[in-house]
């Protein structure tokens, strides 16, 4: 019997190799990707708890959730835009005017 | 008129100020006169404090102006609460009077940015007079830390070679321990509140009556202390005195030892010692032991400078000394010693930098090498460096002698005795660098050919000095001026002091016997 | 299919939402205005915003002393809302006031920009008022995205865009933490209401033990505490606001700063009441570690924007000593602080525009060397701001910090309140460092790039004022913040 | 049969999204990811979420998927990447290692309790999953749904400010 | 009644005051001479009615309050001033001899730089030293006892030109200062044991009627009256203080005449009779005061013996003679040592000013004769008697006064000292043997002074010998008198023994009777004893004077040989023991080590380092925290990880 646990459980991993990766990958786009894996991780965890739970609130919020992610890939993405036309680059590592 | 002669005087100079920014400011000579008019109206408005005689007879506050001013529900109160008694009165007095006088020593001294100058000595003089004022303890800390800014920027700006070093050493010394008075300020305030106690706002009378545990007590008088410490400033926290008062210009310097310094010796009497008696006596023995090291150490110190300014900078610590030794006593004499003193020390010390400013003024340097034979040249100079010299010694008939034996006889009363033996060695000590320094600066033969050419002192400059002189034979001859107007109060807080403890009292039982009956009469 | 359209007026009530109403259909007037308008010209737009942040903020004082509730429970306009979308409407006024200038000095005339900000205020309206989860996890996004362009408004400024891809990089990081947290609360209660929640732990007090629980209200809050910049979730603050736009940094740092706080105090005073005593342990260390980081790394900064930055890291920690304190006054002066900080802190950035010459390279603290004999007046008044973000008597800052650490110590917290004011004697030196440059340095240039323009002016006069009348007779605010906390 | 699928669909999840974040080529990492997102609409389904697996489909897998893979596209990245990651390889492995231990602590530890809802199978299926989604939204949630409408207009007026490219 | 006593010091206050203020603008010296000499005779006119009235009165102690000058609580002070036999004495000499002198500086001071400035000094000191006599209560005594200390050192240092007059003088007042200590501690000790009885004043009446209280030969009442006594060595020039006298006179020989022999040094002596209650209650304090007199009056004897500089040897010899009066107080002889007091001040002060009428002419030669040899150097001088005659007599009297030759003053004095010393209760004949010994010496080196002088061959530079004038009048006048009473001024006490009254005892005895009979202090010894003694020290004296005489007038290759057989022990005494050189190692340059190293060392490296250690720290610390912002984004995400993971385990776990 698979039980919200489980859902947990897996959406747990998920989320850890979201973090996983935004904290080790260089590329922001991937980095960007990795982000949406742990909202993704998140959005299973909700609406298995919603199933759980037995109310829509959490599928609701999954629904926003997904509308947050697409309003941030937007102006995230064009952010990376901007700064790759002045900078040729969109590693992480090349964000490294302000520091200190 | 006397129902608001508090705040006429303490916001007056504040109006000038206001008054101060129309004026142009490449025009100096106004900007100065202006404000020593100021200064003197001040002084003018503060005179019926001193000739008023209802400070001899009782010894509570007078001259009060109560109107709320932050009512927050159950949370906090502040009251605009006023008072002045015989403790704060000298005090205020000194502070009026010393200002016209700062002004005008600076005359030819300052020529950088003189509206701002002014504007802060003026800034200055309401901080210093509402803090002596203030009954609030919020209101207190408001003044008190209002000090700091004006200083703060007469230093800065107006200061010597290093004076960005000594302005925020200055600062930030005096903030760490005020901000800590802060929270014990509150912590006291709440204390009260929880455990029922009338209140009204943050009144220092009605803390008088609180009742604390002693490990509150302890703690607070700590916290109070260690601020009022460092303003002294007591050994060890006095490391910030000498710098700030090498560089500040001649007024800051007037000012910083005149006023500023007795803040911290008023914040024992009026706040550490009444509202926390119960931890005196754990303190006093350790204090009273920074106090005759202040004296030594700060005299042994001073003995070696080779820098006038930092000299007199150091005898402030062991003058300082001599004061907390008397406060610490606990009884009439040695309180009353202590408050002369402070007065005292803000004559002879405030004439003492004026005296090297006159110096500095002449030959920018403040090298005593650079100096020697210069009462040769400047005869009447040297009278008057000669007399204060010996008044910051503390010779009988001089106002330091007064102040100096009061103190130390209080000592003697109380179970500081040991202490007393110690610190009256500092009128050796006291005597060895003051006169050591005065014949290097003023004796032998003119060695340097820039001396050569120093003039005497100017009309200006002997107009400033004299009426310190008048005050430091009129404390040394009749000090009961001073002295009958000071009783009533100190007698009241030693009272209010012992009736909340007993144990302090049984050291000096002449004195307390003294009190009580004197109470009784004013009842 | 009508029962549904019924059930679903019935929830609304237009009351409780007024003002972020006005205020989002004014800023989409505005962007169809400045759609409108020539390019390059915005000045119109600025005032047209300011007009709109007045009629916004009129509708949002009616709103005081008539709590408005509607949209089953997803918000409750109350004073507290009140009070705090004031402080947001100030602080965008405050910043568009100064923004008009400085837009044109930088070469980004572009007027959208406002309509920007007007919804950064919505949306910190509604993470104020907003009592489910859901809407301020709404509100909150509404105002970071906005923030992420503002911060990266400069497109062709590579520092601007860093700024942008940073703080929109650790925001997304963050809102997955607090998204996290949500789902582990919701799984745990059953709502995202905050009543809700609050409801569901009193009746099953064992829930405050569900390490679920726990560990939902524990990621929640760290959403907010990001965006507070509360240690060790504060890196992001410094680069952002020393590349962000000055009038952005100086917005964020009081708008949504006041906003987060806002949110977390209703999540954590109503919601999270359970876990009280983790929370002001949590916040306790919080607090320190917050006040000790800014200011002990502003010391050695010579950027002046960066310096702010840490300086305002800190102020986030003087004010999560109110919320350690879990009291009425320390609540109280969680809002009367931020206030305070709005006026003192926009001011010195307002007078740091001023000063600042096109890319703003100078303004480093041997940048403003002599600034107080060249500029006497931007001199005396950028002191009394720092004077006040130091907290010195007798400035708003002062009365701020009193409040919060009268809270603290009411409360029985006399090590926090201590090593708060340690801090502040420690903060001291850098705000001194700055005077030091202005008055006790001669003048190395003669500031003659300096023009002070009218919006800036204002800006800088109201803060002036603000600070001074908050300091000398902070009666009626202090008042209306103690009627404004829960 | 419901088991083997969750624990199929689960290793593919998990393996797709490692493989995010391993492969070189932002466009190899974005197809992965899809595959993730596609894993996590079977979930969505299993959990009786039909409507949400669409949605899953096309907002996540059509709409910000190919925003992105056209990003990489349009900045040509995958031939520009030198290394992959950051030097943090070590540091982040660990702290991921411990995030996962918290997490499945409190998970093991913990225990969703907030059950009870009117919602269950029977009600799905009677309703429709879409409908109670619309009913939710729309009803309890319309204030959330309003402001969603503003965060997405600051998000397009966002995009075109920052990608237009001159004043 | 005594209601005028006021006046006494009064009168040269105004002086002081009028020529410290007016004098540089008046420039005449008569004018400033006779106002300072002039207020000084009026003091001694007054002193002398207020004299004679107690002498007629049956009351013998009269105070007069002027005002109260400081009230605290029950501590209550008034400037008062107290008149009985003891003051009465010591006014009459102070102003007397006060006035000769300063009649003696018109002449001497004239020509003088800062002419107005000496005369505002004396009639300053004149002042103080009233004050210090009259004083009714101890701090009024205290006014003038610092008072005088503040004089001498604007007299000492009155060619501050010159560093050894300003050096001098600042040691003057600061070992009079180490004294002050001394009294400050035993004045406040004693206020305070009063107090505690209940009796809160520092009146001397009062101290004296309340001196009972205080238990007899405690540890309390040694303790004040050592202190007492510290004070007194410091202002009376005893050991161990006694190192600034010598250096004292820098000054000019007035100064020394009439502040370093005649009045102030002895302020000491006055002091200890003023309280002889509270001494005589302490017999180990006596004990002290006796041996150190008797120590300080031998030392300084044989200091004596080998200085060249005629002051410096009048300087040890007021020294040793000042140890003569405490070893009188110290044997409770009470009213012998004001005797001697008294006496010693004729004969010393006429010693002074008739060495400054040499040194005047002196100078005056070697002036005409554009030499800058020393005028005070004795083996410049010699056979002065004729050149100066009038000079020559009178120093001649007071030599044999003091080298106490029978019936010349110091005669009666010295040997009532010595009879004491013996005889007393508080006596020891060990004590005798010192004052004897010191006497022998005492009338040697004395008269090897006047023999180097005056007798032998002229030794002066062979340009300036001829040019030595006798002094003017006002330098000549006053040494007369003073010789005269030189002469004379012993037979007011002549002892019952040689057939006189001893009317001065009598006239002081209601002061100090009462102390001695309570703490029964007498002298006790048979009329033979006490014969044998007398002749034992005249003999001793003479044998003094024939050993100078043949060594300095019959043999003057003498002492060449003698110091040459003895040549470390003439260098100790040379170099005055090495004294000077010990404090300076032992006290001076260690207390200016340990001011330097709590400057530098201290106050600099330790407290400063402490306060900029702090700063330092808290910036270093914020420098390091700096680089933890590293700029990349990565760092920043783990820190938030960190924070989360540390935060929620913490908590869950």
């Amino acid at each position: 019997m698979i039980t919200v646990n489980h859902y947990m459980l897996l959406s747990a991993i998920l989320f850890t190799i979201g973090t996983f990766g935004v904290l080790t990958r260089k590329n922001a786009i991937v980095l960007f990707m990795c982000i949406e894996v742990m909202l993704n991780s998140v959005n299973l965890t909700f609406i298995a708890l919603s199933r759980h739970v037995g109310n829509m609130d959490g599928q609701i919020f999954v629904f926003f959730v997904m509308t947050v992610a697409a309003a941030e890939a937007a102006v995230g993405l064009a952010l990376m835009i901007a700064f790759y036309r002045n900078k040729d680059s969109i590693d992480v590592d090349d964000f490294n005017m302000l520091k200190w | 008129m006397a129902d608001y002669l508090l705040s006429i005087m303490t916001f007056f100079p504040l109006l000038g100020i206001l008054v101060l920014l129309f004026i142009p400011r490449d025009n100096g000579g106004l900007l100065k006169g202006f404000t020593l008019v100021v200064s003197l109206a001040t002084f003018a408005i503060s005179l019926p404090l001193a000739f008023d005689n209802v400070f001899t007879t009782s010894g509570g506050m007078h001259y009060r102006e109560f109107y709320e001013w932050i009512n927050i529900g159950n949370f906090f109160q502040m009251n605009y609460n006023l008072g002045v008694d015989g403790i704060s009165l000298w005090l205020v007095m000194l502070t009026t009077f010393i200002v016209p006088i700062t002004v005008l020593s600076t005359w030819n001294a300052v020529d950088k940015n003189i509206k701002g100058f002014m504007a802060m000595l003026l800034l200055l003089e309401t901080g210093m007079l509402g803090a002596f004022i203030s009954l609030d303890l919020f209101l207190f800390y408001i003044f008190w830390e209002l000090m700091l800014i004006p200083m703060y920027f007469l230093i800065g700006i107006w200061g010597g070679k290093n004076r960005i070093y000594a302005a925020v050493k200055f600062f930030i010394y005096t903030a760490v321990g005020s901000l800590l008075m802060l929270v014990a300020i509150i912590f006291v305030y709440y204390y009260a509140v929880q455990s029922g106690a009338p209140m009204n706002g943050f009144g220092i009378q009605e803390l008088y009556k609180l009742d604390l545990p002693y490990n509150a007590q302890f703690w607070l008088f700590l916290a109070f202390g260690f601020s009022f410490a460092i303003k002294v400033p007591m050994f060890p926290l006095h490391t910030w005195l000498p710098d700030a008062h090498t560089e500040a210009p001649t007024a800051g310097s007037v000012i910083l030892a005149a006023v500023m310094l007795k803040m911290g010796t008023y914040g024992y009497v009026r706040f550490a010692m009444p509202l926390f008696p119960d931890a005196l006596p754990t303190f006093i023995p350790y204090l009273a032991f920074l106090s005759v090291v202040g004296i030594i150490y700060g005299s042994l110190v001073a003995m070696m400078q080779d820098d006038i300014k930092k000299l007199v900078a150091y005898s402030s610590v062991a003058h300082l000394g001599f004061v907390m030794l008397g406060v610490f006593a606990m009884n009439l004499q040695g309180l009353a010693g202590g408050m002369i003193q402070m007065v005292n020390h803000g004559i002879s010390t405030g004439a003492l930098f004026l005296i090297v400013g006159f110096l500095y003024e002449r030959r920018h340097t403040r090298l005593i090498t650079e100096f020697g034979g210069v009462a040769t040249k400047m005869p009447i100079f040297a009278t008057i460096f000669m007399i204060i010299t010996f008044s910051s010694i503390g010779l009988p008939g001089t106002n330091g002698f007064v102040g100096e034996f009061l103190a130390l006889m209080g000592a003697f009363q109380s179970s500081l005795r040991w202490y007393a033996v110690f610190a009256t060695s500092g009128v050796i000590l006291a005597a060895v660098y003051m006169l050591w320094v005065y014949q290097r600066v003023m004796f032998g033969k003119v060695t340097n050919p820039e001396n050569e050419k120093l003039k005497d002192l100017s009309a200006r400059e002997i107009i400033i000095m004299l009426p310190l002189l008048l005050f430091v034979f009129w404390i040394g001859v009749a000090p009961n001026t001073f002295l009958s107007k000071m009783n009533p109060a100190m007698e009241q807080i030693l009272v209010q002091m012992n009736d909340k403890k007993v144990a302090v009292v049984e050291v000096q039982q002449p004195v307390v016997a003294n009190v009580l009956e004197i109470k009784s009469i004013v009842d | 299919m009508e029962n549904l359209v019924q059930e679903a007026i019935q929830n609304v009530n237009l009351q409780a939402i007024m003002p972020s109403l006005v205020l989002s259909g004014l800023a989409m007037v505005l962007l169809m205005i400045s759609v409108f308008s020539k390019r390059g010209s915005t000045t119109h737009v600025a005032w047209l915003s300011i007009v709109a942040l007045v009629i916004t903020g009129l509708v949002t004082l009616t709103g005081w002393n008539n709590p408005q509730a509607g949209f089953a429970g997803s918000v409750l306009f109350d004073n507290f809302a009140t009070f705090f979308s004031m402080i947001c409407i100030v602080a965008a006024a405050l910043t568009i006031l100064m923004s008009d200038d400085y837009l044109r000095r930088e070469g980004y005339p572009v007027s959208e920009y406002y309509p920007l900000i007007l919804f950064t205020t919505a949306g910190a309206m509604w993470m104020a008022s907003g009592t489910d989860l859901m809407t301020i996890f709404l509100g909150l996004e509404v105002l970071s995205v906005s923030l992420y362009v503002l911060a990266g408004f400069f497109r062709n400024q590579t520092r601007s865009n860093e700024a942008g891809l940073k703080y929109f990089f650790l925001g997304a990081f963050s809102t997955g933490f607090l998204l996290y947290g949500v789902a582990l609360l919701y799984g745990v209660t059953g709502t995202t209401k905050i009543d809700g929640i609050a409801a569901y732990v009193q009746a099953n007090p064992d829930t405050a033990l569900n390490t679920m629980f726990i560990a939902g209200g524990l990621l929640l809050l760290v959403g907010f505490l990001f965006k507070i910049a509360a240690a060790p979730f504060h890196m992001w603050t410094p680069d952002v606001y020393q590349g962000a736009p000055t009038p952005i940094t100086a917005f964020m740092s009081a708008g949504p700063k006041a906003a987060a706080f806002a949110a977390l105090m209703r999540v954590t005073i109503i919601g999270l009441d359970g876990l009280q005593s983790e929370l002001t342990s949590l916040f306790w260390l919080l607090a320190v570690l917050t006040m000790t980081i800014g200011n002990f790394v502003a010391l050695s900064q010579k950027d002046l924007k960066r310096m702010l930055a840490y300086s305002s890291i800190s102020h986030a920690g003087y004010a999560l000593v109110g919320l350690v304190a879990w009291n009425a006054i320390g609540l109280s002066a969680i809002l009367f602080y931020m206030l305070v900080y709005t006026f003192m802190n926009l001011g010195a950035f307002a007078v740091l525009i001023l000063i600042g010459k096109k890319g703003e390279d100078n303004l480093t603290l041997d940048g403003v060397a002599g600034l107080g004999y060249k500029k006497p007046i931007l001199g005396i008044v950028l002191t009394i701001f720092l004077f006040s973000l130091m907290g010195l008597p007798p400035t708003a800052g002062f009365t701020g910090k009193f409040y919060i650490f009268a809270g603290a110590i009411e409360a029985g917290y006399i090590w926090l309140a201590i090593l708060g004011v340690m801090n502040s004697a420690v903060s001291l030196y850098y705000y001194l460092r700055v005077i030091v440059q202005m008055y006790f340095r001669d003048p190395e240039e003669d500031f003659n790039w300096v023009t002070i323009n009218v919006p800036t002016a204002i800006s800088i006069a109201v803060s002036v004022v603000g600070v001074l009348y908050l300091g000398l007779f902070p009666n009626s605010l202090m008042n209306l913040a103690k009627m404004a906390g829960f | 049969m419901e088991a083997i699928l969750f624990y199929l669909t689960a290793t593919v999840a998990i393996i797709s999204a490692l493989f995010v974040i391993k492969c070189r080529n932002p466009v190899n990492s974005a197809l992965n990811l899809i595959t993730t997102f596609l894993c996590l609409a079977v979930f969505y389904i299993m959990l009786e979420a039909p409507f949400m697996a669409a949605i899953q489909i096309m907002v996540y897998a059509g709409a910000i998927m190919v925003l992105i893979v056209f990003v990489i596209m349009l900045l040509n990245l995958g031939l520009a990447v030198k290394s992959r990651y950051s030097h943090g390889l070590a540091g982040g492995g660990f702290l991921a290692a411990l995030t996962l231990l918290v997490t499945v602590y409190f998970i093991k530890f913990g225990e969703a309790t907030g059950t009870g809802g009117e919602i269950t199978s029977e009600v799905i299926s009677s309703y429709g999953h879409t409908e109670l989604i619309g009913r939710a939204m729309f009803v309890d949630f319309l204030l959330p749904f309003e402001i969603a409408s503003i965060l997405l207009l600051v998000a397009i007026i966002g995009a075109v400010i920052l990608s237009k490219r001159e004043v | 009644m005594y209601s005028n006593l006021w006046l006494i010091p009064f009168f040269p206050l105004i002086g002081s005051i009028f020529n410290g203020l007016f004098g540089k603008k008046i420039k005449n010296e008569a004018v400033i001479g006779s106002i300072a000499t002039g207020m000084v005779f009026l003091s001694f006119l007054v002193a002398a009615q207020n004299f004679f009235k107690l002498l007629g009165d049956t009351e013998k102690v009269h105070e007069l309050v002027m005002a109260s000058w400081i009230t605290v609580g029950k501590f209550q002070l008034n400037w008062e001033f107290l008149l009985d036999p003891l003051s009465a004495v010591m006014i009459l000499v102070v102003t007397g001899v006060g006035t000769l002198i300063h009649l003696y500086s018109i002449g001497y001071m004239h020509g003088e730089e800062g002419y107005y400035r000496f005369f505002c000094y004396m009639n300053l000191f004149a002042f103080a030293m009233l004050m210090l006599v009259l004083g009714g209560n101890a701090l009024v005594m205290f006014i003038g006892w610092e008072g005088v200390g503040l004089c001498s050192y604007l007299l000492i240092g009155y060619y501050y030109e010159k560093k050894s007059a300003s050096t001098a003088a600042n040691k003057a007042f600061i070992v009079n200062r180490i004294g002050d200590f001394g009294f400050l501690c035993g004045l406040l000790t004693l206020f305070w044991a009063l107090a505690e009885k209940g009796v809160w004043t520092l009146n001397f009446v009062k101290i004296a009627e309340s001196g009972h209280l205080l238990e007899s030969g405690g540890l309390l009442i040694t303790v004040v009256t050592l202190c007492f006594f510290l004070g007194a060595t410091g202002k009376s020039a005893q050991i161990p203080l006694f190192t600034w006298l010598p250096d004292a006179m820098e000054g000019p020989t007035p100064v020394s005449a009439l502040i370093h022999a005649a009045t102030m040094v002895t302020a000491g002596v006055y002091m200890i009779g003023r309280m002889n209650g509270l001494f005589a209650m302490a017999p180990a304090t006596m004990m002290t005061i006796a041996i150190v007199g008797g120590l300080t009056a031998f030392f300084a004897a044989t200091i004596g013996l080998a200085q060249n500089d005629i002051k410096r040897v009048l300087a040890y010899s007021t020294v040793s003679q000042l140890g003569y009066m405490f070893l009188a107080m110290g044997v409770g002889a009470f009213s012998a040592g004001i005797f001697h007091l008294m006496t010693h001040a004729f004969f010393k002060a006429c010693l002074f000013l008739g060495s400054g009428s040499v040194i005047h002419g002196l100078h005056h030669a070697y002036h005409h004769a554009h030499l800058h040899d020393d005028p005070q150097d004795m083996r410049n001088m010699g056979g002065l008697r004729k050149k100066m005659p009038i000079t020559f007599i009178t120093f001649l009297v007071s030599t044999i006064a003091i080298s106490g030759i029978p019936f010349f003053s110091g005669f009666f004095s010295k040997d009532e000292i010595l009879w004491w010393s013996f005889g007393s209760t508080r006596g020891h004949w060990l004590l005798w043997v010192l004052g004897a010994a010191a006497a022998g010496m005492t009338a040697f080196y004395m008269f090897r002074l006047v023999f180097m002088t005056f007798f032998g061959e002229q030794k002066t530079d062979a340009r300036a010998k001829d040019h030595i004038p006798e002094s003017p009048f006002t330098i000549t006048i006053p040494l007369m008198v003073l010789g005269f009473f030189a002469l004379i001024g012993g037979y007011i006490g002549v002892p019952k023994i040689l057939g006189g009254a001893n009317r001065f005892d009598a006239f002081l005895a209601p002061v100090f009777e009462h102390a001695q009979h309570a703490n029964e202090i007498h002298a006790h010894g048979t009329h033979a004893t006490e014969y044998t003694l007398m002749a034992v020290s005249v003999a001793i004296a003479t044998v003094g004077i024939f050993t100078a005489w043949v060594m300095y007038i019959r043999n003057p290759e003498l002492p060449g040989k003698f110091v040459a057989r003895f040549e470390g022990a003439h260098r100790v005494i040379f170099n005055k023991w090495y004294i000077d050189e010990l404090y300076e190692n032992v006290f001076v340059i260690p207390c200016k080590r340990i001011g330097t190293f709590l400057w530098r060392g201290f106050d600099v490296k330790v407290v400063d380092g402490v306060v900029n250690g702090c700063a330092w720290v808290v910036k270093g610390v914020g420098a390091g925290l700096r680089y933890t912002q590293s700029g990349y984004l990565y760092n920043y995400a783990m820190a938030m990880v960190v924070g989360v993971v540390v935060i929620v385990g913490f908590f869950i776990f």
